[in-house]
């Protein structure tokens, strides 16, 4: 199945891009899962600290099962104000 | 001058979060003051320093994930409120590239008494450097950085 | 709209304080906000309710001895600065018949940092209606009442 | 000698008037001494439970001891903001 991520801040200059597509077989597909896949697609991603994956804009926590039409998000620490 | 725009009707008496690419001003509107019910407004009004760390800041640039932003303004807010007792929040932040000396973000809570407005707005910035989705990158005379929050 | 007026040139780059009978808006003009250098401003807007301590008020008429409150608000700015290390500090008063919804009162603290402005402002607020010498009578639908501070 | 005092708020309104002229021939006029002699000529003014007197735009002790050219006023209690 397709899981199609935005990219914000440092997330998506190490990515490249805006919004990350990734095939992902297993299943279910936790947010931990998927913070996996994403890191071995992108290794530059572990120069991030920490992040939080979003889903349907809410903070997600790491057992959470995903599904395609979720909107998923990777927030690197925010810094506004 | 977008305040002068900025124009809140009379129902619009509850909070309101908004993301702008356009200058903001440091000034709430008379539809948002005039109520007649909260004789207190506290302001939070941030600006672009021209140095920071010892360099000299050519701009910033502010990224945001919107929806998200105005979701967890919502959430913040209620606990805010339950907290403190203020009846309205404001929350406007720049995106796009802001430039040493503007407004990136103008805060604002309104309530019956002064203290606990200053507690709320204060509150209001606490909570939106902790957790709200917005993004900045600082532009030196050393090149481009994603600011980090320091531990 | 006396605030687009309210300009301050980058001279006047300590404190502002002044008494007025034209209208107050809850604003900081740009030519304060702009210098580069205080990242921080927070401001205190004190409007008029439409109802106090259960009475519908008609109007606020004030009184103040100006040269003594230029003068008391400059020894209590020496104080805040001191104390928070801000850099300026900014109040503006309505004197005369002030109406629920109207500003009376606009203060405003600039540093470089946000925490030390919130205390400076709310110390500037605080110290205000301690010892500067400025008075309201409140008009209600009961009759008029000089307000006195409540011990 | 002539003291004039500036009168605000309550106490104008108890005096009847925003300056009151005193004359005074004792000598040396204390703040303690004008308190009272301002409580004789009104003493509508012991209805304000406490007030201060201002000499030269500065809070002042009721020992201070004041001349004909002070700028006096009669500060009640003070409720701006």
């Amino acid at each position: 199945m397709i899981f199609r991520v935005r990219m914000f801040g440092m997330a998506r200059d190490i990515a490249g891009m805006a919004w990350v597509e990734l095939e992902i077989s297993q299943m279910p597909v936790t947010v931990k899962f998927l913070k996996q896949s994403l890191l071995q697609k992108f290794p530059g991603l572990s120069s991030l600290l920490t992040y939080e994956i979003a889903v349907n804009l809410e903070y997600a926590q790491d057992s959470q099962v995903l599904n395609p039409q979720d909107e998923l998000a990777v927030i690197p620490p925010v810094s506004g104000g | 001058m977008n305040w002068l725009l900025f124009h809140l009707s009379a129902e619009d008496d509850m909070n309101h979060f908004r993301i702008t690419e356009e200058q903001i001003v440091c000034a709430l509107p008379q539809s948002w003051t005039e109520n007649g019910t909260d004789g207190g407004h506290v302001i939070f009004c941030g600006t672009i320093r021209t140095r920071n760390k010892g360099k000299d800041v050519i701009h910033i640039d502010f990224e945001a994930y919107e929806p998200m932003v105005i979701r967890e303004l919502e959430k913040i807010a209620s606990r805010i409120k339950a907290e403190t007792g203020v009846n309205r929040l404001l929350l406007i932040h720049r995106t796009g590239r802001v430039l040493p000396g503007e407004v990136a973000v103008l805060a604002a809570a309104s309530g019956t008494h002064r203290s606990e407005a200053f507690r709320a707005c204060e509150m209001l910035m606490n909570e939106l450097k902790r957790s709200v989705p917005i993004w900045k990158k600082e532009r030196t005379s050393d090149g481009e950085t994603w600011i980090t929050p320091t531990p």
